[in-house]
Formats: structure tokens, C-alpha cells, sequence
């Protein structure tokens, strides 16, 4: 069931004036309920649980969002684009080049991201404050590791 | 010594190749893309990667991810598996430039062998019967014409760095042939980033066979019996058997030993296959693949080699564990390929066994075949004393296959197997325009 | 279960005014519910079709019910205890042992099921009425096939 | 020629016999218990009967239901699979008498090897080693004392018409042994209805290894190499391999020999199993298994000879499509048995499968485990070149193995065979306890 099941089932639960659904397959379950007051208004429940999980724990982050940009609860995520090393400063000794409450204008270096011995610089593709720093330096990201969660300037 | 290797595919071979690691006691690294994260293949290595987006071009085909990952995952090796990145010399090398074991021929090899007018010529020089056709590359239109007007036709265009029907056409009349050459040589020059293209005699309705090659990086090589892969669709093989019926035990030793003197010459390691076109009880080079196939459990079945371990053995190093000597083909070997017709979810699979049945596979109950990739879901294989009882085998164990939720070709299969022409055998590559007329 | 099952669960539910749906099969689960002040009426409707249905068609015949003998809406039935031919005559020429509408004593012989050349007389177990032969004369019977449909007396 | 075969059995092996008629075009009828309605062996029939209530003597030894329903059926034979009437020479003699080819030996070879008294004398008199023991039955109790006291302790009772440890009794102090012979007697009594027992030197922590034999009715015997199924729980196999570690080429041949020499002797044909006791490099004759056994796959993954399809061959009045001279034993083959430890139902199933994988099973997703009959659900059975790769094949296939909602033995299987005790190999039917130590 991904998301545009459950889109689907949403609106169309929302359509009836249902009051509550469960829903169980395997290990997906979807839950949607009403609330007895507020019919037509109150947000649906959604707890989806992915089926079947890889083995690979190892290297393995959290599961990631699509890249470049994902709207989060509270901003947007920048995630990385490649598979790599993250490096947050140009250099050893050197200050990272962003730190969370850092507002950047478009075409700013984030990070750097190194693959293969080449350094790979990540850019701001908008001005944005930066919220959170989601990976650690020297951290080893998949494509789609969430680095940054930014606020749109 | 290999003691982690990183499997640079998807679907089924990657599953094969994560078997066979685990059976050799090796740690597996799985990559994916984001349509794979809940691919057989990820779930089964011991860690797993996401190196891109669902397209092949930023994901199974993005070398520095791949390789950053296999890096990272301290992988010692790298198996391409099959297509994708799995012929590049390019990545080849960088996988030996990034300090780790490449799963194959020498780069140099797989170069020389992926240019076709090069391979051709290697393959003269070793003594491999080649179709007739002009010498080398077309430089100049005017004299080509001239020399196919001796040569006589029908003949067909090549393109050199070819592979997939692309660059590829068959003239018939010699007033055809100019526009003909410069409408390959563009499509190729789109298709593969290089335009050349060389001519050859075309052989009406000749069969594919194939020859199953592997050698270690000793100089030892032997030849593996052939596969009979006639059966296409748009150069997409379907259905592929060993031995195939027109092969005499007389003709597979002669070319067993010219594809043994070639790859001994070009000093190949690893596994390879050689493809020939048959005709008339003769067999003419058409090119190397210096990968493993995807039909390779065939000759694994009549064979009882583990080609997969093999080449981890020849790539780390060590001698084959098997002599020409000790191979034997024993009885007949068929393999069909089940594709999705269309992208789907898995509501019901049950795949068969038994005696002499295989199932390489990535499907599970509730995976969803995405629309991105190849659209080949199982490949399902049999061993029985006669192609007679393999047919039927096939077809009984076909008739077992459960998959609900997915559309494939399985009942279109079972009805090419099971018509007069393919039964008959002895056929060519043209065989399935005549079976659909069979079939009706 | 897909999206379009469900989607089409909850439209019909929706249209019967019921208060409450769950099912379950296998791993299966769903769960639904009206809010108390649209309740309307009605039992609820419970539709299951079995998942995999044998593939065997040739000589069974309707899924056979415990023997010796169930109950059924109007009456009780008797099943074949053996796998065998059923004679529902003593002999070619004779008439039935029992006929819809007779009345037997318990002991009585209702047919005769031969099974390896040797014929097996089935008597009644209690005095009952034969509502309906299920069974025609040389049918082959499984073990658990229904044969007459009774009332007990 | 038989065209249409009733199976009398359930489970994977009436799956199995299923699988083998429909690959030699034979029309399959399966019968069944009320329990097993769904059952895959019913699903893949082309016709399926209810023969009875759950309880398998009112169903699957009901001999009279399932001769009518093959009758009806106008079935031409009867495979009777494992277990329930396989060894019952009544049952064959019935199904003769109906004019039904029953698939199995002759109804007087069953019944002369289910007598373990006179299968021991026809085993001495065709020159197979026998444990040394007293000869014939016991007839007088102090008699038999004095024998044994001369022949020396420890000794072992056994019931002529025994199985399955019924009636089986070890006596290590002469004084214990005239209460025993009573206790046995009574035993096999009330199990077989037949009080007979005979004695025997008992050969402590002997291994069991047992040789599949096939003949025909023109009178060809040939063996097919050991097994040795020295894992048991309470007489109940548990891992099966080929070959043992403990038999030289020099000692399966002698064996074979042997064997052949005694099945010729007796007229034998058809599938047949000769278990030995194996201890010090000696085999001694312990009995005649006049069926196919549940073991048969690790027999055919290391000969290539699909020993079921040879059973319709023999049982058709065709010879044997395979001499002793083409037989050739190759690598190593181990089952595993994978037993339900409690009725459940299948969530969710994904057998393993690849190069020389194979799952004999009836497990399907939605199936209802009953409790009625055998734990057994499932075999899996490996092929690879050493016994080594084997363990570590097995190990590796097992844990692809997916099965939700019925719980299994798997976990206890795999550490069972991951011990340094089952590793190291040679060992004899005591050392489960010697396995449980280990994994504590």
C-alpha cells in the first residue's frame, strides 16, 4: 500500500461520513477514524508500516526522502544526492560552512559531499535558514540521507 | 582473498549472486535504487545501499555511487552481474582503480571484445570460423558498394559497438545499401556514441548458439557445452536449451576447442560466452559477451558447474576447480523466461520444485514489480534425460507456477514450447514468426 | 485486498446505512464503523469466498457434508459412509428401497452401496421421512456425498 | 501401460508422485480425508476423491475406499507413496486383485521383508553381513537365556513384524533379559499383533546407512549409493546425507554388491531401501524398506535418476532406463526435514530455490497445517561438491527459507548441523544427544 492508496482511501472514507476504519494486511495497517464532533473536518490517522523491511541493518540510515527536497513537518529536507562522505568544512581545522540558525542565499556550499577522492560541493538551490543539521561530519550518506532541514527564505 | 563483495544489480542475478556469496561464506552488499528498497535482493545481502533515484542512468548505472558504496561497505569486490554496468570497461577499471576485485575479464579484454570489428578480427586470427563479409570497418561507401555487389546478398549492416538489434540492418538489393549504411551509422552513432559500422554476409533464419566459456587468470580455459537460444522476440531471447537439436557431439568438440583457442589467445579470464550463428551444419563467430548471462543455469543444470562461484574463484585468484575433462553434459536443459506484461503487485506466488526444477527469481507475496526495469520476473528451468521429457517437463512444471497480481507471458510460453514447430526443434532465429502462425 | 477492494467496501457500506463491518481472512483484516448518529439498521452482510478453490474438478462433487448426518435447513442428510456405486434397487427390475415421501424404520435398508464387488446395505439410524433422494441410481459416491435428505419421526 | 495413476497418499510425497505423472503425461487422481480438502495434492490432481474422515484408518488405510475410487476413476495403477499402506501386501494384493497395477514390489516380496525373521535368513542366505545374533525366533525363554549368556551381552529384541522402535528393547545384564523378551513380546502384540521377536548383539552407537536399490521384472537390480540418516530423535530421521562420510567407494561397492546379489535372489523389484548398521567399517543387515522412502531425493540429486519416475517404468513392465555402469555419484547431497511442532496456518511461504535447490513441500500461503498426520511439512535437499560446501549450502538455504504461521524445527535443524560434532561426520545414531550438548 503506498501513497496513493491510501489518498485514495482517505477521500473516498472522507466522502462516506464514516466514522472509523481499520485496515490490517501483513504488517500494513491503516487506521482512519472520525472524530464524533467535528464529522467533515478533524486529519486522519495514518500509520503505515512498510510490509517488509531489509535485512541490511548495517550501513543502512533511516529511510530516506526523495531528494533534492522534501517538505518535513517544520521545513524542508536537503537531502544528498550521491553516496558519499559528508564533510561540513572546507577543511580539517576550518569551521563548517553552515551551523543550524545560518540563513544562505542560493548557490551557498552546504557541505561537501566526497566520492571516489573527488569533493563534490553541495549548493543551496534556494535561500534558506538552516533548521537542523541532520548528518554528522565525516558521515557516510546513501543517495537520499536526509543532511539538512531548511526553511525557504 | 574476497571476503565481501558488493553486487552492482537488481533483481534475479543479483539474487543468484548473493546465494552463491553466501554459500562461499562471503558478506554480500545489495545497491539499490528507490523504486528496489523492498527488493528480494535487498532484503537478502547482509547490508544494502540506496545509490539513486528509480532511474537506471542515476542508480545501477551511476559508477561513483556504486563504487563510493562498495567503499564505504569495505567491500574487497565488485560482481556486475549481467547488463547495466556489467560490459563496461570503464567501470571495470575504476572498480581496480578504487582498489578493489573486479568480478570479470581484464578491462583490456572486455574493450577489445566490445568493439566488433575488433573481436572479429581476433577471432580470425585464432582460427574461429567468421561470417563471410567485408574486411574491417566501412571507411568509404563507394567501394563498399562495389565489393557487396562481388560479394553477392543479401548482406547485413553492423554497427561495431552494437548490441541489441540497434545499428542493425539487412539489405537486400545493392541499390539499398548506401542510404542503408548511413542510416546504421547514424542510429549507432545515437545508440552508441560511435557510428562505425562493418558488413557481413547475411545468413536467412540462421540459429543462435551459444557457447558457455570460463577461465582463470592461470591460462586455463574450457568450454561448457552450448545453449540453443533461437527462440527470440525483437532480439529478447525467450526460451534457450542445451544441447541445442542441431549440434552433433563432433560439432560442439570443434567449437569447443576454436572458442577455448581464441579466449586462450586473447588471454581471457572469467566467464564469458561466445554467440555463433548456425546454419547448414555450420557455425560462423558473431561476438563475445565477457559477462555471465542471464541463461547460464542452463548450462549449470546439464553441467553441475556453479558458474557464479566459479568466477568468484577465478577472481580471487585461484585455478578452476573443474577440467575439461571433468565435464560431462548430462541429458537436456531448458530455461523460460517469465516476464511481467505489466507492473504490478504480488498477491499469490508459489513457485514449483522438485527434481531437476529451478526457480531464480525475485518475486515474494506482496512485492510490487515496478514499471522501471527489465521486465523479466522468473526464470524457470529444467533438467531431464530427453528434450522430448524436458518439453513436457516444462510444461508440467510451467502449469505449477502460481503468481497472482502480476500479467506475464507464462501462458504464451507454455504454447510456444508446446507447438509442432518447437518440438521438432533443428530451427532458426525467424522460428517465431512461424510458431505464432502455429499457434494461430 | 487492493486500494480498489477496499474503496469499493466502503462505497457499498456506505450505501446500506449498516453501523459496523469487520472481516478477516488470513492475514487480512478489515474493520469498519459508522458513527452512532447515522446508525440506520440491518445485519450486516458478510461476504467470503475461499482463496484457493481445489483445482480438481473432474469427479467431485459438491463439497460433501460430515456423515453420517447434518443437519440442513428443512431436514437432516444422510451422507455416504464408503466410496462406492450407489443401487438404490435390490435388483435391475425391483423398485427403490425408498422412495421422497416414505416413511422407514430405524434399521430399515435405504440403498446399497457396492464398493469392491461387495454390496453394503445402508440402513437408517432412525425412524425418519425421506424428504429427497440425493443420489441417483449408479452414482458414484465419495466418502461424505450426500444421499437423502430426512426428517426425523 | 499405465495412463492414469491414483495416488494413495497425502502430503509431499503424493506431490511429488503428481509431479512425476504429469511430466510422463499420466492422469492423476488424488484421493483424501475430510482434513485435507484443501490440500495442495488435491489442487494438483486432475481428479481428487473424499475417502474418508480425518482419522487415516478410516481415510489413507482405508483399503477398500481407495480401490473403489480408483476403480471409479478408471485409474490404471496405484502409487501408494510412504507410510500409511505402502508396506501393506494386502493392500497390493487387493489392488492386484481389482486389475490395478499396484507400484511397488511383488505383494510376496513385501510380506517376506515386513517378516524381519525371514528377511534376516534370506539376508544370510544370499551372503549379506548380519549382526551376529541368535538364529530365528525366540521360542523357548530359557533357552534363548543360555544362548545369550554364551554369545555375551550387550543384545537387542526386536519384533519380527516391528517398526519404528515398537517392540525394540536393548538388555545390557542377562538377568534382565527373560522380563524383557516378555515385556517386547507383549508389545509387539498389541502394536503388530504379532508377538514374535529374536534377538541380536547390540552394536552400540552404530551408524545407520541405508542403499537405495531398484530392479525390474526382467531382473535388473542396481544400487544407487548410501544415505546415511545417523540423525534421529526417538527412531525419527532428521537429516539425511549422501554419501556417508563413513563408507570408502571399496565398502559402497561391496555393499552394493551385496544388495544386488540379495534383491536378485529374492526376485526383487521396484524401490526398495537396505538398512545396515554401519560400526567399525562393518555393515550389518538390519532390513528391507519394500517402498520409496522419504530420503529418495538425496539419492536422485547425487545420481541424476528420478527414482520415481523409475517405479512407473518398472511397474509399466519397461526396464530400467539406467544400467549400474552409467550410475555415477555425484558430490554430495543432504535433506533436511522441516517438522510443524505445532497445526497452524501458512501466513506467508517463500521456499528457497538456485543451483541445486530443492524443496519438496506442500506448503502453500493460505494453507491450513492439520494436526492430524506427520509434522513433516517440508524437505529441502542440496546438492554441492563436498560434503563441507554442503553444510555451509544447507545452512545458507535454510535461512532464505520463509514460512509465517506454522511453527517449525527449522532453527533446531540448522544448529544441528552447525555443530562441530555433525561437521566433523562418522558418527552413529546416538549422537543427537552428543549435537543437543554442544548446542546446550
Amino acid at each position: 500500500m503506498d501513497t496513493k492508496d491510501i489518498v485514495a482511501i482517505l477521500e473516498k472514507f472522507n466522502a462516506t461520513g464514516l466514522a472509523e476504519m481499520k485496515f490490517r494486511e501483513g504488517s500494513v495497517e491503516l487506521h482512519v477514524k472520525r472524530h464524533p464532533d467535528t464529522v467533515y473536518a478533524a486529519a486522519p490517522v495514518v500509520h503505515s508500516a512498510p510490509a517488509l523491511v531489509p535485512a541490511s541493518a548495517g550501513a543502512q540510515s533511516a529511510p530516506s526522502a526523495p531528494a533534492p527536497a522534501v517538505t518535513s513537518a517544520t521545513g524542508e529536507i536537503i537531502t544528498s544526492p550521491i553516496v558519499g562522505t559528508v564533510y561540513r568544512t572546507p577543511a580539517p581545522d576550518a569551521p563548517p560552512f553552515v551551523e543550524e540558525g545560518k540563513v544562505v542565499k542560493k548557490g551557498e556550499t552546504l557541505c561537501i559531499i566526497e566520492a571516489m577522492k573527488v569533493m563534490n560541493e553541495l549548493e543551496a538551490e534556494f535561500d534558506c535558514e538552516i533548521i537542523r543539521v541532520l548528518a554528522d561530519n565525516q558521515a557516510f550518506v546513501e543517495y537520499g540521507t536526509p543532511l539538512f532541514e531548511v526553511r525557504r527564505k | 582473498m574476497i571476503r565481501s563483495l558488493l553486487v552492482a544489480n537488481r533483481g534475479e542475478i543479483a539474487v543468484r549472486i548473493i546465494r552463491a556469496c553466501k554459500e562461499l561464506g562471503i558478506r554480500t552488499v545489495a545497491v539499490y535504487s528507490e523504486a528496489d528498497r523492498q527488493a528480494l535482493h535487498v532484503k537478502m545481502a547482509d547490508q544494502a545501499i540506496c545509490i539513486g533515484p528509480p532511474p537506471s542512468k542515476d542508480s545501477y548505472l551511476n559508477i561513483s555511487n556504486i563504487i563510493s558504496a562498495a567503499l564505504h561497505a569495505r567491500a574487497d569486490a565488485i560482481h556486475p552481474g549481467v547488463g547495466f554496468l556489467s560490459e563496461n570497461a570503464e567501470f571495470a577499471r575504476q572498480v581496480q582503480l578504487a582498489g578493489l576485485v573486479w568480478v570479470g575479464p581484464d578491462p583490456q579484454a572486455i574493450e577489445m571484445l566490445g568493439d566488433k570489428v575488433s573481436a572479429k578480427a581476433n577471432a580470425k586470427k585464432y582460427g574461429v570460423p567468421c561470417t563471410p563479409g567485408l574486411e574491417g570497418a566501412v571507411t568509404n561507401i563507394e567501394k563498399t558498394v562495389e565489393a557487396v555487389r562481388d560479394m553477392g546478398l543479401p548482406v547485413i549492416i553492423k554497427a561495431s559497438a552494437g548490441g541489441g538489434g540497434k545499428g542493425m540492418r539487412v539489405v537486400r538489393k545493392v541499390e539499398d545499401l548506401a542510404d542503408n549504411i548511413r542510416i546504421a551509422s547514424s542510429e549507432a552513432e545515437k545508440s552508441f556514441g560511435d557510428g562505425t559500422v562493418f558488413i557481413e554476409k547475411y545468413l536467412e533464419n540462421a540459429a543462435h548458439v551459444e557457447l558457455q566459456m570460463i577461465g582463470d587468470k592461470q591460462g586455463n580455459v574450457i568450454y561448457l557445452g552450448e545453449r540453443d537460444c533461437s527462440v527470440q522476440r525483437n532480439h529478447q531471447k525467450l526460451v534457450e536449451e542445451s544441447p541445442s537439436p542441431l549440434v552433433t557431439p563432433e560439432i560442439r568438440r570443434r567449437m569447443g576447442e576454436d572458442a577455448v583457442r581464441l579466449f586462450k589467445g586473447i588471454g581471457y579470464f572469467g566467464a564469458g560466452t561466445i554467440e555463433f550463428l548456425f546454419k547448414d551444419g555450420q557455425y560462423y563467430f558473431m561476438e563475445v559477451n565477457s559477462r555471465i548471462q542471464v541463461e547460464h543455469p542452463v548450462t549449470e543444470m546439464i553441467t553441475n558447474v556453479d558458474l557464479i562461484k566459479e568466477m568468484i574463484r577465478v577472481a580471487n585468484g585461484e585455478p578452476l576447480s573443474v577440467k575439461q575433462e571433468d565435464i560431462r553434459f548430462d541429458g537436456y536443459a531448458m530455461e523460460i523466461r517469465i516476464n511481467a506484461t505489466a507492473p504490478g503487485t504480488v498477491k499469490y506466488y508459489l513457485p514449483p520444485s522438485g527434481f531437476k526444477v529451478r526457480v531464480d527469481s525475485f518475486l515474494y507475496t506482496g512485492y510490487k514489480v515496478p514499471p522501471t526495469y527489465d521486465s523479466m520476473v522468473a526464470k524457470v528451468i529444467i533438467g531431464a534425460p530427453t528434450r522430448a521429457e524436458g518439453i513436457n517437463k516444462m510444461l508440467s512444471v510451467l502449469s505449477e507456477f502460481e503468481l497472482d497480481g502480476v500479467p506475464t507471458n507464462l501462458e504464451s510460453q507454455k504454447k510456444i514450447i508446446n507447438t509442432s514447430i518447437f518440438r521438432k526443434g533443428g530451427f532458426g532465429t525467424n522460428v517465431l514468426d512461424a510458431i505464432m502462425k502455429e499457434i494461430g
